[in-house]
């Protein structure tokens, strides 16, 4: 199979299937595929999570995706790249994002990957709010000043 | 000159709203979009330098902010 | 789901399920999956392939692979790898590799997956013979040195 | 003593046989192996240091080689 030379991003809803992001990636020139799939873990900063609440500034973060994934093609040589980012409420073990690569090499396969899920942590307009074993919920900050230590809680 | 400002995730709880609509002075900038919105309750708990996006591109704090122009105040992202 | 605290590896002649190995390597606390797959792509070395035979010393090669993800489980601090080494005759863009790695973050589930195919691509008893367009077939040697070279081909 | 040696891919095809039973003195090596096959035909086409694996482990070439182990000569590994 061929896939359109161009890459594939989106938001989403519905669960995110690896498999599919995989078929995205290939083509007959790659030798490498490396797929990212982030996960809601049960623990985080030693708190017991339930499950988490992804929202996002939809248009902005659509426009970001795609950029993210323009760039890496550019940069490591290769249009193979899907990208899905899941919104709403997520449960433990349920993906929030995932990231197909192929790649005719495995060295770019696996820095493009690493690439892109930097930049989408770094660039892209998504917030979550994890929800607690004692009920609570709080937006999570990655800079690490947590919203409530800044007066941002809920 | 009107210009909308949207606000998500814990910067709306805080503001309360999750858009609000400023009138500005026609040469205005993103900073005084903040300006404007620290006048407002629990604006204190913005940042000092939130980050901000102008129809959906990362904008400076310096950068012009034009009549119908979507301003977004952006929490720290969190995707991933 | 949570899976027994120990890597699976195995040698198959059937075709890879990536879905399947990625739930191998689910844990409630793993925020991260890496799967790297290789693939048989069309061109190896400037020559139109049209399928690879891979072989092995089966015993030895499994034996390694299951060394292979011992070592990764403890240099990287994570029991959720699941290898699979597909043997036997390969079309194109069939998966011959699937490594999946499950960690709580990130960072250990790139490195150990890099970690694990260049470990493979050095130890595991494997080979491959290349068939190419012209009707011929060569083993592979990757170190550089085409067995046709040193009179050791076909 | 006896002792069976395996070989694959381009030495199998090299030397015409995917295994060989070799007599060896009681003291011998890998290197002793190396050397008895390297008076067979095809053998010539051995690289002059290849690998070798004495009951599934890649072993020296001064490794003790026993009664009854299984001698493997290993061309460049290709997985993956």
């Amino acid at each position: 199979m061929t896939n359109d030379p161009s890459p594939a991003t989106r938001l989403t809803r519905d669960p995110i299937d690896p498999a599919a992001l995989l078929r995205l990636a290939g083509r007959p020139a790659n030798g490498a595929l490396v797929l990212f799939v982030g996960v809601v873990r049960d623990v985080n900063d030693g708190r017991a999570v339930t499950g988490i609440e992804y929202s996002a500034y939809e248009a902005m973060a659509a426009t970001e995706l795609a950029d993210i994934a323009t760039e890496a093609a550019a940069r490591f040589g290769t249009p193979d790249i899907a990208i899905e980012h899941r919104l709403g409420e997520l449960a433990l073990e349920e993906a929030s994002v995932g990231i197909a690569v192929g790649h005719p090499h495995r060295g770019g396969a696996y820095d493009a990957s690493r690439w892109i899920i930097e930049q989408l942590k770094r660039r892209v307009p998504i917030w979550k709010r994890e929800h607690y074993v004692d009920g609570t919920r709080e937006w999570v900050d990655p800079t690490g000043h947590p919203a409530s230590a800044a007066g941002l809680g809920r | 000159m009107s210009v909308t400002v949207l606000l998500f995730a814990s910067y709306a709880d805080a503001l309360g709203a999750s858009s609000v609509q400023l009138e500005l002075p026609p040469d205005a900038t993103v900073a005084d979009v903040l300006a404007d919105l620290r006048g407002r309750p629990g604006a204190q708990l913005l940042p000092p330098a939130p980050l901000v996006a102008v129809n959906q591109r990362y904008a400076r704090a310096d950068s012009a902010v034009r009549a119908g122009d979507e301003v977004a105040v952006i929490p720290p992202v969190a995707g991933g």
